[in-house]
């Protein structure tokens, strides 16, 4: 515990420092050096004491008469692991990258605050301090997107951020409000031992997943996510995605399964349902994005939703007492949570080495990046493969024990639940699915084809820094894919402190396969399959060049004949969307095309023009935004009345007062 | 009188006194802002001498827990205030919009405002507060006015009427209290005295004290900015010179509120009166919103930041009115760091405000790339005044909504309500003006940031670590409070 | 204390609140100055019958206050004033006076109502005058908030504070009375030498907007 | 038993089906030309086509990258391991629990990835609609076979190939949801095939075709690996359905060398059977066109969640 608070310390101590020799051309080397130097020691100090007794910390700080309280305890170890790996792949990343930065001085000093208060966050004990710590991530994080803030849309992009994020914060704020009662007793053991009224409890527990979830980017409160993430630097776009997400999950499951005591099963209910709805919405939002970093921070609500739909099923399970599939669905959510971090950071790094090569970020401008970078390429495909769920990657691992849990749930008692499950069961499915198609899609215009502009022709592989971030995080994908059952063990103490139950030890089974329930029910090994792949794809390889023809003619492509058509006439990202588009979207997000055919003789070329509506924002923000507008609009009349008026709201006001009075006597 | 009755209150008033004086006769303004700037130090140091050691309470002057806050707070930002304005009205004094003329009625009219709000926080006597209080009014009109533009003058003039009917209320519920007390304590002074009122609370006339607290909570609620008697303080705040400006916001808003605990804690002591609590709340609740609404439509910065100001008087007011513990020491809490955010606020923006030429939010853009270290002190600021943290508005506020939230969710909901509101309001003006393309002339600012740095230090430290004195402190007045 | 002395306390109080009905009722200027300063008159009779009755000498001070500063000097001024600024004799009203009349006559209601509560803790020589105080009050800020004038307004805050006064003089025994009348005749100097001096002939309020549009905040 | 005997079970299984995937395929050519009183080519001649493929050269296109180079041998790996991983005629396979029912599925999800990222390598324009289109499909279909798994693993508890076909050997009686779920699959196995109606395997019509736009740039021995994957595929599908749904005839581990002569035979059977099967479906009905096919697959969902719930309903479990 106190070397995680050395390290916090520390962090903070660079972010000062970073401070006094910003115009010092030392400052992104040495800042995102010593970052990375403290990430890696908290990644350790967290992967080591995972399976010890919790140990807690009170500082003299924060609240006054309580003190700030920390604690280390399992679950905190598996997040600080994710928040610090993520971290450190970051500044890796950042040491190369961070050069290229216009304004460093506007990177530098947040950037190891946000890690600090994301650490924070995590070994936080008691109400204040995780909210101060809450809080002030999302403040260093707003910053860090103001970075490049002459760019228009970061203006607003940091609007809407900051608001959702204080809105989050209310919400958590009266959770805890609920949680502490009228005394204010904001320690985290006192709120364990105090139990709620079940309608309270579920209060507090819908304020949760809204505090959490608009962190997390839960459908509907996702809004700002598309907007903040990609507004900031590529390395800090990982780290809101990849990890900031996660301590908004890490909230919930701390409130959720620690702090609020035994569940009733209806609390699994909103979990499920946002959950599903995130997955699948998510993913086609992100199929309908042609911003290739937008694109990734869609993919991000997705897989937010599928981790969220895990956690409902494991609130389900616990709450019927079967801790076990409780455990399996847990360990599944964290698993997964791992897993987003990894490649999610791979696939903004590879964004990142993109746009710093070509300076666009608009897959429709893009395309055939594969020859000219081939190794961020070939990291992007791994993440891809991984996101998109695919064996044998980490995707699919996670994944696969999600729909190992689901295969659970006919154990439940609640008839309800076992309807519902398998339905929720098919959006993850289809979320998948589409997470393929989106990635096939994203790969596939950005990096494959013919270049789409000069820019993308003439495009660089990325410096040395970045393509070890990139290397690193895909490596990473394969051998948790490879090897789940240690990552399974790993998260074993997190999963039996929180529910009382664990799943069977996977280091004892032969072969390194691993076996959510029982051997007999369902199993996989990842490296079995990925061994036996790579072996028949070598194997066949060496056959047919052995005995049969290994000459190459190179040729211009055939494409049934239609020589000579230009770049314009390859596929572009709005066109690979369209079938998928014609098929959910047209309800999804009311898509729909118009054709323009001039008339006959008129030179002009036609043009297909696609049309989409956000549902969400229309529905349900612009309302309200438009109300705050017009309701300030008419109260503004009130600065400009005469003294006469203003005296007589004075008047009308004692009058009130003294009828009041007046009735009450 | 002996060293040994020094009374560190006789004398922190008449340094004052005396300096106002003094001030009327030094000529070279450079000389009267070094003046000024050491009086308001002398005075500082008894405020500080005030922890050391208490004077006996007298039926004039009183010394308790609840005011020595204030009194401190008064004095500190008193003194970074003349620091302020002593580079502030250099600039003024070479761009013409001053003449040394009035440069000198100024610093005599600061002076005497700053003695009349010591004077207020200490009375022991609720007449004596209120002739104070009106003194203090009165020399705050007078520097509002002291542009002599036609805005200036429409905001003193404003400022004027509305105060001299608040003060017209106040009194009337300063009579009504006297007769309350007048049949248990008996004619006279002593019927004044706040150590008497509070002894004897119980046994006053309850229906007596509940017209009165109507009238003093609607005559000082004036001064505090409370809507809907709040319409001479953004004028006020715009149209006057910044320090002026600075003090309004951080002292005079405080003073009247201070006023408006003491009938409260009275009020609250006896049995059969109205519950104090509801009032307060519907106040403060109705000021929080209307305010964060207001904000959103302002092209003045300043006159923004006023908005902003009775925003929070509207927490604070309904911190009180929610009352217990947690209710009360977040209302102080908030109280203290709000003085102390705006102030440095206004502070800064005065600078801004000089360096770019201009108060129009329109005009004002990119300052963290034209101005860095100004722009970030004033995104600080900000962040700091919308309760983020790592600054101290963020513990009281999240102490007010916690505790309210557990008592009655749908209040605490409210007030959340109008902080989100005004939060967008502020968060949309300083995207425009902290970022974005910078506008308007790059040329360096003699900025005086000592006031600001200690403003935002202490604040940050409040928001951190506080030291227990200070925490066992604020929590017997908030047990005063009730 | 004798009920002859009473009454005519309660007289003279009672005066005033008729008196400020007639300030209601008036809707030219000069005459409203006039019942102005028969409105302070009758607040100096009943302050020095005060001073009698409860034998404080001090409260003399203020009778003179009100009978020489109140009911003499200001009005002369105000009357300069109208001439000098040739403002429009009549007050444009913004609530019609008969309505007017009837607030006031609910407004007395109501200040009697609520201070007919008061215990017996009180005097009744001290409740009745309170109520009748409350009541000029009331109806000052009333016509502060009915007339559209500034000369009229500054005589609706003057019957407040004759209001006040009365009610300071009301309470037994009081201290600063008399120094708070002189704070108060001091405010009303201001006022009136702002009007002088400032030449805000209708700042308050005005027909056309447009006029003061650029001084009203923000309107820049 | 020892582990020799079982290696040699997996192998030869994975042999076995490698070698009958083309005759597979030129068996429901003739069948289908037969059916249309055609002649038709000879069932060995898709293991002609093979030969002459591999003995051609590769035609590149200019601007193709490693990735085109590397994709089929990608997808022939990965289908194959999918099909090493299904029972044909033994169940209790050594390697059986390396993956269950889903990383079946998956396995071929990864194998369309690779040949939906290669077809859009050359940045033609039939590369991409193929691509979009196979993702199209899939996104419906996977969903559905899901659906299917989840519906026969809640029968039989396990999603392990072995385990279903032990437990639906000897499960008596019928049960709605499995013969909705057949259904569901069946339907599932022709859109993931590239048969009528979702795809024409035998077409070059632009407009229509799916699977052949996407392998348009291929030539020479990569066109042969895919073509070899494709048929696979087919195989593997029946080769599920089979032991799934007509689970007679498996053997386990242990048994004689004339057992496993009866189930290989039992094997063959099942299989000509749905080849015939096949090729009259084929030629009794017409391709759809391209955006009918989501309705087809939205009803293999509906019918494969149908199967699951009513399963609780039917009490079942």
């Amino acid at each position: 515990m106190p070397i995680v608070l050395a390290c916090v310390a520390g962090l903070l101590a660079v972010s000062a420092l970073s401070l006094i020799l910003v115009r010092h051309r030392a400052a992104t080397p040495t800042v995102y050096g010593t970052c990375l130097a403290i990430s890696l020691a908290l990644c350790a100090a967290s992967l080591l004491s995972i399976g010890q007794v919790a140990s807690e910390t009170v500082l003299p700080l924060g609240l006054p008469w309580l003190g700030a309280h920390f604690r280390l305890d399992p679950l905190a170890c598996a997040f600080l692991a994710i928040i610090n790996f993520g971290a450190a792949s970051a500044s890796i990343y950042g040491l190369g990258y961070g050069r290229h930065e216009a304004e460093p001085a506007r990177v530098l000093p947040f950037y190891p605050a946000f890690l600090a208060a994301m650490n924070l966050v995590v070994v936080a004990d008691d109400a204040y301090s995780f909210l101060f710590a809450w809080e002030l991530m999302s403040l260093a994080s707003w910053a860090l997107v103001m970075a490049r803030h002459r760019a228009a849309k970061t203006a607003y992009a940091g609007f809407v951020y900051l608001i959702m994020a204080s809105f989050g914060t209310f919400a958590l704020l009266f959770a805890f409000g609920l949680l502490a009662g009228a005394h204010g007793d904001y320690a985290f053991d006192t709120i364990r031992a105090h139990h709620l009224s079940p309608g309270l409890a579920g209060l507090a527990l819908v304020l949760a997943v809204v505090g959490t979830g608009s962190k997390a980017g839960l459908v509907p409160l996702h809004v700002w996510l598309p907007l903040a993430h990609p507004a900031a630097p590529s390395h800090v776009s990982a780290l809101m995605s990849g990890v900031m997400t996660k301590v908004a999950i890490y909230a919930f499951i701390r409130i959720a399964f620690d702090l609020m005591g035994e569940p009733s099963w209806w609390w699994s209910l909103p979990a499920l349902l946002l959950g599903g709805a995130t997955a699948a919405i998510g993913v086609l939002y992100a199929l309908m994005e042609t911003d290739l970093k937008r694109a990734l921070a869609y993919s991000t609500i997705e897989n937010v939703g599928i981790i969220f739909i895990a956690l409902g099923l494991a609130m389900a399970f616990k709450a019927s007492g079967l801790a076990g599939a409780a455990a399996l669905a847990l360990t599944a959510a964290l698993f997964h949570a791992l897993n987003h971090m990894l490649f999610k950071s791979t696939l903004f790094y590879g964004s990142g080495a993109v746009i710093v090569a070509t300076g666009e970020q608009d897959m429709e401008r893009l395309g055939g990046l594969i020859h000219r970078m081939p190794v961020s390429s070939a990291a992007f495909l791994a993440a891809s493969m991984a996101i998109s769920a695919l064996p044998p990657f980490n995707g699919f691992a996670s994944e696969w024990l999600i729909f190992q849990s689901i295969l659970v749930s006919p154990q439940l008692p609640q008839m309800g639940l076992k309807l519902l499950v398998p339905a929720v069961g098919v959006l993850l499915a289809l979320a998948a699915a589409l997470a393929a198609a989106c990635f096939v899609r994203a790969f596939g215009a950005t990096y494959l084809g013919r270049p789409r502009t000069t820019a993308a022709a003439e495009a660089r592989e990325a410096d040395r820094w970045s393509l070890a971030a990139m290397l690193i995080c895909a490596a990473f994908c394969l051998l948790a894919g490879v090897f789940p059952g240690i990552v399974i063990d790993w998260l074993q103490p997190a999963a039996t402190t929180l529910v009382a139950g664990h799943m069977p030890p996977q280091a004892s089974i032969p072969w390194l396969s691993i076996v959510p329930v029982s051997a007999s029910r369902s199993s996989y090994n990842g490296l079995l399959l990925f061994g036996f792949v790579a072996a028949s794809a070598g194997l066949s390889a060496v056959v047919v060049h052995r005995f049969a023809s290994r000459t190459v003619r190179k040729a211009p492509f055939w494409d049934c004949g239609y020589l000579g058509l230009g770049v314009a006439a390859q596929y572009s990202a709005t066109s690979m969307a369209q079938p998928i588009r014609r098929v959910f979207a047209t309800v999804a997000f009311a898509a729909h095309e118009k054709v323009e055919m001039p008339p006959p003789g008129d030179p002009r070329p036609a043009a297909l023009r696609r049309f989409l509506r956000d549902p969400v924002w229309d529905f349900m923000y612009a309302p309200i935004a438009s109300a705050v507008g017009a309701s300030a609009t008419l109260l503004n009349h009130i600065q400009f009345l005469t003294i006469r008026r203003y005296l007589n709201f004075v008047f009308i006001a004692l009058v009130i007062l003294l009828v009041v009075l007046a009735l009450w006597g | 009188m002996s060293i040994l009755a020094f009374n560190p209150i006789i004398a922190l008033l008449l340094t004052s006194l005396i300096a106002a004086t003094a001030l009327a006769f030094v000529r070279d303004y450079r000389w009267s802002a070094r003046l000024n700037i050491l009086a308001s130090f002398i005075v500082l140091l008894f405020a500080l001498l005030l922890f050391r050691s208490r004077p006996p309470v007298n039926d004039v002057l009183l010394a308790d827990d609840l005011n020595v806050v204030f009194i401190v707070l008064n004095a500190f930002v008193g003194f970074t205030t003349s620091v302020f304005s002593a580079s502030y009205i250099g600039h003024e004094l070479e761009t013409g919009r001053l003449t040394p003329g009035y440069l000198r009625f100024y610093h005599v009219m600061f002076q005497l405002m700053m003695f009349g709000m010591d004077l207020a926080l200490t009375a022991n006597n609720i007449g004596l507060m209120w002739v104070a209080i009106e003194l203090a009014t009165l020399s705050t009109i007078m520097m509002v006015g002291i542009y002599r533009t036609h805005e200036a003058l429409e905001a003193a003039w404003k400022y004027f009427i509305l105060g001299s009917v608040g003060i017209a209320l106040a009194l009337f519920g300063t009579i009504l209290v006297y007769l309350a007390a007048v049949s248990t304590i008996g004619e006279g002074m002593g019927a004044m005295a706040w150590t008497n009122l509070l002894r004897h609370a119980a046994t006053l006339d309850p229906s007596l004290l509940n017209i009165a607290f109507v009238f003093l909570l609607l005559g000082y609620g004036t001064k505090v900015g409370l809507a809907p008697m709040h319409a001479w303080l953004p004028d006020a705040h715009a149209e006057g010179p910044t320090p002026v400006s600075a003090v309004l916001s951080g002292l005079l808003l405080n003073v009247a509120l201070y006023a408006l605990l003491r009938f409260k804690m009275i009020v609250a002591a006896n049995p059969g009166t109205i519950a104090v609590g509801p009032l307060m709340i519907t106040l403060g609740l109705g000021s929080l919103i209307f305010a964060a609404f207001m904000l959103y439509r302002r092209r003045d910065i300043k006159r923004m930041f006023a908005y902003s100001s009775i925003e929070h008087m509207g927490i604070i007011v309904f911190a009180f009115g929610m009352g217990g513990p947690l209710g009360n020491f977040a209302g102080l809490l908030q109280m203290t760091m709000h003085s102390l955010t705006k102030s440095a606020i206004f502070f800064s923006v005065g600078h801004v405000a000089q360096v770019k030429g201009t108060q129009k939010i329109a005009d004002i853009r990119g300052l963290t790339s034209s101005h860095p270290l100004l722009g970030w002190t004033l995104v600080a600021g900000v962040v700091a005044i919308a309760g983020l943290p790592p600054f101290g508005v963020f513990m009281s506020e999240f102490l007010v909504i916690t505790s309210a939230f557990a008592r009655a969710p749908a209040l605490a909901a409210l007030a959340a309500f109008g902080l989100l509101v005004a939060f967008g309001a502020l968060l949309l003006r300083l995207g425009s003006i902290a970022f974005g393309e910078p506008t308007g002339p790059t040329t360096p600012v003699r900025a005086s940031y000592l006031p600001i740095f200690a403003h935002l230090g202490l604040v940050l430290i409040g928001g951190l670590y506080m030291p227990g004195a200070m925490v066992t402190w604020f929590q017997n007045v908030a047990g005063l409070l009730k | 204390m004798s009920p002859l002395a009473f009454d005519i306390a309660h007289m003279f109080a009672g005066g005033l609140v008729l008196v400020s009905f007639m300030m209601l009722y008036q809707d030219r200027l000069l005459p409203l100055i006039n019942v102005l300063s028969l409105h302070s008159l009758l607040l100096a009779l009943s302050v020095a019958w005060q001073a009698q009755i409860q034998n404080k000498p001090d409260l003399y001070v203020t009778a003179v206050i009100a009978l020489g500063f109140k009911s003499i000097v200001i009005p002369m001024a105000l009357r300069r004033m109208v001439v000098r600024m040739e403002l429009h004799r009549e007050i444009e009203v913004a609530v019609g006076t008969g309505l007017t009349m009837l607030l006031g006559i609910g407004l007395v209601a109501l200040s009697m109502d609520l201070m007919l509560r008061v215990t017996a803790g009180a005097s009744p020589l001290v409740r009745e005058d309170v109520a009748l105080a409350l009541s000029v009050v009331l109806l000052g800020l009333l016509m502060m908030v009915t007339r559209r004038n500034a000369v009229s307004q500054v005589i609706g805050f003057m019957s407040i504070e004759n209001g006040l006064i009365l009610a300071g003089t009301g309470a037994r025994g009081m201290p600063l009375v008399v120094e708070i009348s002189v704070a108060f005749s001091v405010l009303i100097a201001f006022i009136v030498i702002g009007i002088f001096l400032f030449r805000i002939r209708e700042r308050f309020d005005t027909v056309d907007l447009q006029a003061l549009d650029r001084f009203r905040g923000e309107r820049r | 038993m020892g582990m020799t005997s079982a290696l040699a079970a997996q192998f030869g299984q994975m042999l076995l089906v490698l070698a009958l995937a083309p005759a597979l395929t030129g068996v429901t050519r003739k069948m289908k030309a037969r059916l249309q009183r055609r002649i038709g080519p000879p069932i060995f001649q898709p293991y002609r086509d093979l030969r002459r493929l591999f003995g051609k050269d590769v035609v590149l296109a200019e601007n193709s990258s490693w990735l085109f180079r590397v994709a089929p041998y990608l997808i022939f790996a990965a289908t194959w391991v999918a099909a090493a991983l299904v029972p044909t005629f033994q169940t209790g396979l050594l390697f059986s629990w390396a993956g269950d029912l889903i990383a079946i599925v998956a396995l071929l999800g990864a194998a369309r990835f690779v040949q939906a990222v290669a077809a859009l390598d050359t940045g033609t324009s039939f590369g991409g609609i193929g691509a979009s289109r196979e993702v199209m499909i899939a996104s419906l279909a996977e969903p559905a076979m899901i659906m299917v798994v989840f519906t026969v693993a809640l029968v039989a508890g396990s999603t392990q190939l072995s385990t279903i076909a032990a437990f639906m050997a000897d499960m008596g009686g019928l049960r709605v949801s499995l013969a909705m779920a057949l259904v569901a699959l069946v339907i599932v196995a022709l859109a993931e095939n590239a048969r009528i109606p979702v795809d024409n395997p035998s077409t070059h019509l632009e407009v229509t075709m799916v699977h052949e736009a996407m392998v348009l740039e291929y030539s020479g021995r990569h066109l042969a690996m895919i073509e070899l994957a494709a048929s696979l595929k087919l195989l593997l599908y029946i080769s599920i359905i089979a032991c799934i749904f007509f689970p007679f005839g498996l053997i386990t581990d242990g048994a004689g060398p004339p057992a496993h002569a009866i189930s290989l035979a039992f094997y063959l059977l099942k299989v000509i059977i749905a080849s015939l099967l096949l090729a009259t479906l084929e030629t009794v009905i017409a391709k759809m066109r391209v955006f009918r096919v989501p309705n087809l697959l939205g009803i293999a969902l509906m019918l494969g969640l149908l199967g699951t719930l009513l399963l609780f309903v039917s009490g079942g479990m």
